[in-house]
């Protein structure tokens, strides 16, 4: 037993002097201290920023969160129209979804107490069921350093501007299998890109083949929604990456360059083993007029349905605007050749160089056919409306384009002028450029107001394309020489527009200038040719704006008749036409087998 | 640490499965030699120290392989033993004489995974589970989830609602497949 | 479960065991005739809450916070005891294994009347962090009755504040009816119990 | 290999007195039980108030974590291991971080070290505070327990300023850690600290000079040398029996080895000494918190880059990582094999020999009312055993 020392005694006394002290006691403690600037208490959501992506449901590890769909609020493109729904009997504050937010719309309030004596209570949507918590300023938000989404894209190789120049390789070379994997796993999964994807293309899942390294897989899964992957894997307007949750606060994912990996990875002769379609044939036929996407991919639908299909197609090859108005250094004519070779595999017979109209009879594909279907897309360049522009150093854009895909030469000379903002206009002016011409692209309006994709301007800007905006050509003449052309145009000044639509550009007629030009391409629009259409059809297909309307399944008022592509759908993209093709398959094969009209 | 691998091998049948830092490394030897091994050790190299005994449930070899975790107070190194069991009939001799804790550790994995270690002391007394009718928890073929429904009733009212399946209900309908 | 006389069979007990548990069913609790007497009860109960010194689980942790002298609850009238027997409020702290489970049933059924129960924390209301693990339960108000619910994890000193104030206000209201809803629902509450936990060795109501 | 001699080994457990003897009573001991650490028992049988055998019951607190952390993702996992010892969380946090750095082979930026060394040594020392409340509660002095816990509130203040909770920060995750210090938190630490320095200063006086304690601690729950590596004791029990052994000074980790600290050790390795070497340590603690603000870079990343958390999937590998917590040399062992979920994860937490197989052998022949002082001085934390 150990001594006692009155030390051991007197000193616990000491702390006698503390009885001077202020109390350590809060006297209102649950007033008295708020939860810290950045507490992690109650959810607090912006629904008006949540999109529904429910990426904060995949993270929690407490199967707290329900995507339940909400008053109001409807799903539309890029918003499921889902709001996260919080159960607070699971809830552990962790705040993972808060980091992995994709909008930044979900964060949390320092406000921690919340007690009632029913249990069934602690269920609420933050946003929609008022909480009084609501309105608290502080409270947990994500560091903006911190992120756990992965922001930015794997830097795409590509030719650069020089080496594109000189050729008609292709610009972007593809993914590396390491780069591939990294921009795959940055998928969120959340399925919203489905819904903006005209053709509905499973697009979260074949990325998910890419992370398992699985491209059979993921080929199948192309191909069911798509027979043009590869195509669309390089030239796909991509309208999937602009809903991507991933742009709210990134760079969205490179969905379209993922898709051309998965075909990438895979030679064309193995398409037939993997994809292992086998047809039943059911004895039906069916007539397509015009080999482009929407053509073939209806052909292959309804090939895969059963149907003899015979398509009708003009030109040598088949391909349509793809392969006729898309340059090569944009998609290769081998990659679309590994597309179109296997819907042609599946036993789609197809008719070169005819016509409609001229070789053979749309009456008699209406007569011998159990349907119809044409997708003739819009080839007919539209006029500059301006005096003088009958000269024959006046060419179009989708001519100059054809002439260049069928190796011939267009004859542009050494400097050309370029008029318009779309697609055509910058392939035109890139195609000039690649064969050794000066470009000048004018526009009416300003770079931002330009239809073309911005890759592709961005792409022409830095091959040297002059760009001259928000300039109206008014008269083009004759020159001293008779190769040359002379064009009289005016700069425009911008002015909004009272009614709230986008602001036009107005003349300016002091500011008028006069340049010459070895030719000049128009590329300002097309519009679609149906003479070949028997008259009474005609009368029967309804149109609106140069347009044929359609059924959900692309059905005519004709109940024979189906029509798809960029005479059909707004978009006049490739992939609209594919779903077309897609869509009307599927109402041919509700028409023709099940007997039955579609919506 | 090399130097120890090489004194281990001349003397047992051991082989270095890899060594993940300087200071760390597993080493596999079969059950009838891991209790001449670690006494070994544990006597002779100054591995006095045992961190750890636990067992790691390959169902996909059909094995389940047991970690001794040594470590050597002297040159602050740690030497992991690996024993692979048959998965059918695991049964590894009780090391219970080797170290004070040992039978804890092999009474936890007797409960949990259903290794037999015959001899060592209380082996059979339940440790962290009361009552438990099951196979052993951790074991990869026991479903905790699937237990959970099965038992533990939650809270009704629950729904969560698919995105995909929504947005083609409401935006698309009919269009594609 | 039952004999024919309505008295518990104890089939969980040796032998030599029985006689030391009694096996008579509880009875409700009738509140006082005269309502200014009960409700002069209520208000004397609702000032003297005193908790079990049990901490089942991890929100034991913020207790101790909160029974020291920064939140002093004991001004209150909130205080620790020892033993169920001086007891009237039980809080469970959080998830409860099946192993815990029994021993909370027990000590529970040895409280004297009155007598409350807080849950604390998200594991108590559906299972929590812990929602699919094999040896925690899910909802404890299907193992024992609960009377106020405070959410969160873990829930702040505060928080335990504002339930025990819920608490009281449920109290002086002679809302708290925990209690009598577990003496007549007795036999849902066993057959749950008696699910959940395989080794069924004490009495089937602890007195 | 049965031993010849019928002396019972060592190692072999006691033999159970007889009970129908008459002479003695078995009691349980917890785990509804204000002497107990948390939710366990100890199933003692005594004679007279002087313990004859004892045998410690586990797994109240059993949840599976192991079990629940197989299958969840690892970004998901990093909000699971603090639960697993809850009055020091830390530590599971930054061992399940560093264990998956480690495989995955992420660098971790260098002001994340220094935050996650503040993180844990704040929490050491909220830690030992509320073991110096339990340990003076339990030998009678109560109201130090009230300064001590009243004490680590303001350290949580800390946390919660810092880390956005008070208990389970959620702070250190694989890769460095979530948030940088909120303006002016330096002032408010070290503010704290003072508080904390007057209050240990008093607890010399109230608790290590005291006589009733001195003579209740002292001599109590000895542990012998031979017994350190046979029954695997680490930290602070057997630092208290003269090894210098601290994994902070032998395998340092984070930036433990820019901080200036010596390893405190004793000789007597009883109840008061364990007690006296972890007073010293929160000393220690104070000072390297102070040596960790003054040190500490002012800026720059406090997170790397992690791939995709969503799709995970970290290499196959195997490790061992370790630090020294409160109570000694806590660790992690994972096994990963390249998915996107673990293929295994063991916690060894200290206690789980300290509160079983040591505590077994220590109740032996102590009076009853000393249990829980013991229990105490072993420094041990239930959850951690069972997971």
């Amino acid at each position: 037993m150990p001594k006692m020392k009155l030390k051991d005694i007197i000193s616990p006394f000491y702390v006698w002097q503390r009885s001077f002290e202020k109390p350590y006691t809060n006297n209102k403690p649950i007033d008295e201290r708020p939860g810290a600037p950045s507490y992690r208490g109650f959810h607090v959501n912006d629904i008006e920023k949540c999109v529904g992506c429910g990426t904060c449901e995949t993270i929690c590890m407490n199967n707290a969160i329900d995507m339940v769909p909400v008053e109001n609020l409807t799903a539309q493109v890029g918003d499921s129209g889902l709001r996260p729904r919080f159960d607070y009997g699971r809830c552990c504050w962790c705040a993972l979804c808060v980091d992995i937010c994709t909008t930044s719309s979900l964060r949390m309030s320092n406000e921690y107490a919340w007690v009632t004596d029913n249990p069934d209570d602690f269920r609420f949507t933050p946003g929609v069921d008022e909480k009084p918590w609501d309105d608290h300023p502080l409270g947990y938000r994500r560091d903006p350093d911190y992120s756990l989404l992965k922001l930015e894209r794997p830097a795409m190789t590509m030719l650069s501007a020089e080496e594109g120049l000189n050729s008609f390789d292709e610009v972007v070379h593809g993914f590396t299998p390491e780069q591939a994997i990294v921009e795959a796993s940055r998928c969120v999964e959340c399925n919203i890109c489905v819904a903006t994807c005209p053709a509905h293309m499973n697009i979260p899942g074949y990325i998910k083949t890419i992370r398992e390294q699985d491209f059979e897989q993921g080929l199948r899964l192309l191909y069911e929604t798509n027979p043009f992957s590869s195509t669309c894997g390089r030239i796909c307007t991509h309208r999937c990456e602009d809903d991507c949750v991933i742009s709210h606060l990134g760079k969205p994912l490179a969905i379209r360059w993922l898709k051309r990996y998965i075909t990438d990875q895979i030679p064309a002769e193995k398409y037939q083993q993997i994809l292992q379609h086998k047809i039943t044939e059911n004895g039906k036929k069916v007539a397509i007029v015009g080999a482009g996407p929407g053509g073939l991919s209806a052909a292959y639908f309804l090939r895969l349905k059963g149907y003899q299909v015979s398509v009708y197609e003009s030109a040598e090859k088949a391909g349509g605007m793809l392969r006729y108005g898309v340059p090569t250094y944009r998609l290769p004519d081998d990659a679309l050749d590994k597309d179109i070779d296997y819907i042609l595999s599946l036993g789609v017979s197809i008719h070169y160089q005819t016509t409609v109209g001229k070789e053979i009879d749309f009456q008699v594909l209406y007569d011998e056919n159990d349907a119809v279907f044409f997708s003739t897309g819009l080839n007919v360049p539209s006029g500059l409306r301006i005096k003088g522009e009958d000269h024959p150093r006046v060419l179009s854009g989708l001519q100059v384009l054809c002439d260049v895909a069928s190796q011939r030469d267009p004859g542009v000379g050494k400097k050309v002028a370029v008029i318009g903002g779309g697609n055509v206009a910058m392939d035109a002016a890139r195609v000039c450029r690649r064969i050794g011409a000066e470009v000048t692209i004018l526009y009416r309006r300003r770079i931002e107001d330009m239809p073309a994709d911005p890759e592709e301007i961005e792409e022409a800007q830095a091959e040297k394309c002059k760009f001259v905006t928000q300039a109206i050509p008014g008269l083009i003449e004759k020159a001293k020489s008779l190769k040359q052309v002379v064009i009289q145009w005016g700069e425009a000044e911008m002015v909004a527009d009272d009614n709230g639509g986008r602001p036009r550009p107005v003349l300016q007629e002091d500011k008028m200038h006069t340049d010459s030009y070895d030719c000049i391409i128009s590329a300002i629009g097309q519009a679609g040719n149906y003479s070949f259409l028997p008259e009474d059809i005609k009368q029967q297909l309804v149109s609106q704006r140069g347009k044929f309307t359609v059924s959900n399944h692309q059905q005519t008022s004709n109940t024979k008749v189906f029509i798809g592509g960029d005479i059909a759908n707004k978009t006049a993209d490739a992939i609209s036409a594919i779903a077309d093709g897609q869509n009307a398959a599927i109402g041919i094969d509700e028409v023709l087998s099940l007997g039955m009209g579609t919506k | 640490m090399k130097s120890l691998i090489n004194r281990l091998t001349e003397q047992f049948k051991v082989s270095l499965e890899k060594q993940t830092k300087s200071d760390l490394c597993f080493i596999r030897v079969n059950k009838d030699d891991a209790e001449q091994l670690i006494r070994h050790c544990r006597d002779h190299e100054s591995y006095t120290h045992l961190s750890f005994l636990t067992a790691i449930d390959r169902i996909e070899d059909n094995k389940f392989t047991l970690t001794y975790l040594l470590h050597n107070y002297q040159s602050h190194q740690s030497l992991g033993v690996h024993v692979e069991l048959d998965r059918e009939n695991p049964v590894m001799h009780s090391l219970h004489r080797l170290w004070g804790q040992m039978a804890t550790y092999q009474r936890e994995l007797k409960e949990i995974y259903g290794i037999e270690f015959p001899g060592s002391p209380r082996l059979n007394d339940e440790f962290f589970l009361e009552g438990w009718d099951q196979i052993p928890p951790m074991r990869k073929e026991f479903s905790t989830v699937e237990f959970c429904e099965e038992r533990f009733p939650i809270r009704e009212g629950r729904q969560s609602t698919d995105a995909k399946q929504t947005m083609k209900v409401e935006i698309y309908p009919g269009r594609g497949e | 479960m039952k004999n024919e006389d309505n008295t518990f069979a104890n089939n969980g007990l040796l032998p030599e065991e029985m006689d030391l548990f009694c096996n008579a069913r509880p009875v409700p609790y009738e509140p006082y005739s005269i309502e200014v007497v009960e409700k002069f009860f209520n208000w004397m109960r609702a000032n003297s809450l005193w908790i079990m010194a049990f901490g089942t689980g991890c929100g034991a942790i913020e207790l101790n916070p909160l029974m020291t002298s920064r939140f002093d609850a004991n001004r209150y009238g909130i205080q620790v005891r020892p033993t169920p027997r001086q007891s009237s409020v039980f809080v469970i702290g959080g998830y409860s294994s099946v192993k815990t489970l029994k021993r909370i049933i027990r000590s529970y059924e040895q409280m004297q009347g009155p007598k409350f129960v807080l849950a604390l924390g998200i594991c108590t209301i559906n299972g929590g962090m812990y929602w699919d693990s094999y040896n925690t339960i899910k909802r404890l108000d299907h193992y024992i009755p609960v009377d106020v619910y405070i959410t969160g994890c873990m829930p702040r000193p505060e928080a335990l504040l504002s339930g025990f104030f819920e608490l009281k206000r449920k109290i002086k209201a002679g809302e708290c009816d925990g209690a009598n809803r577990y003496v007549k629902n007795l036999d849902w509450y066993k057959d749950n119990q008696k699910r959940v936990i395989k080794k069924w060795d004490m009495p089937d109501y602890n007195w | 290999m049965p031993s010849i001699s019928q002396q019972p080994h060592k190692f072999d457990p006691p033999l159970e007195p007889d009970l129908t003897s008459g002479k003695y009573v078995k009691i349980w001991h917890g785990p509804q039980h204000p002497g107990i650490t948390g939710n366990m028992s100890l199933e003692l049988t005594i004679c007279g108030d002087e313990v004859a055998h004892c045998k410690t019951h586990v797994g109240y607190l059993h949840r599976g974590f192991e079990k629940l952390m197989e299958r969840r993702t690892f970004i998901q996992n990093f909000p699971v291991v603090c639960r697993i010892a809850v009055p020091e969380p830390a530590f599971n946090e930054y061992l399940y971080a560093a264990a998956i750095e480690e495989i995955a082979e992420i660098e971790v930026p260098e002001l994340a070290q220094w935050l996650r060394v503040l993180n844990l040594e704040l929490m050491r020392l909220a830690s030992y505070l509320m073991w110096l409340g339990g340990s003076s509660g339990s030998f009678g002095m109560t109201t130090v327990y009230q300064w001590t816990v009243t004490h680590r509130d303001y350290i949580l203040d800390l946390f919660e300023e810092m880390t956005g909770a008070r208990i389970y920060h959620m702070y250190i995750t694989p890769g460095g850690v979530r948030a940088k210090l909120p303006e002016g938190f330096k002032g408010r630490v070290l503010k704290v600290m003072q508080g904390v320095e007057k209050l240990l200063y008093e607890v010399e006086k109230v608790v290590f000079n005291n006589h009733v304690f001195k003579l209740r601690s002292q001599g109590l729950g000895i542990i012998s040398k031979d017994m350190i590596d046979e029954y695997g004791i680490v930290g602070p029990n057997q630092r208290a029996c003269g090894f210098e052994r601290d994994l902070r000074k032998d395998q340092p980790y984070l930036v433990y080895d820019q901080l200036d600290f010596e390893v405190v050790t004793e000789t007597e390795s009883d109840a008061y000494t364990r007690a006296w070497v972890r007073y010293q340590e929160m000393h220690q603690s104070v000072s390297m918190i102070r040596q960790v603000l003054d040190k500490m870079p002012e800026g720059g990343s406090f997170h790397a880059d992690l791939p995709n958390v969503l799709h995970w999937n970290v290499p196959a590998g195997e490790t061992y990582v370790k630090a020294e917590c409160t109570r000694g040399e806590y660790g992690y062992y994972m096994v990963t094999d390249g998915s996107e979920y673990l293929q295994r994860i063991h916690i060894r937490g200290p206690s789980y020999t300290h509160a079983v197989s040591v505590m077994e052998k220590l109740a032996v022949g102590i009076n009853i009312a000393d249990v829980a002082g013991l229990m105490v001085s072993l420094h041990t934390y239930p959850p951690e055993i069972e997971r």
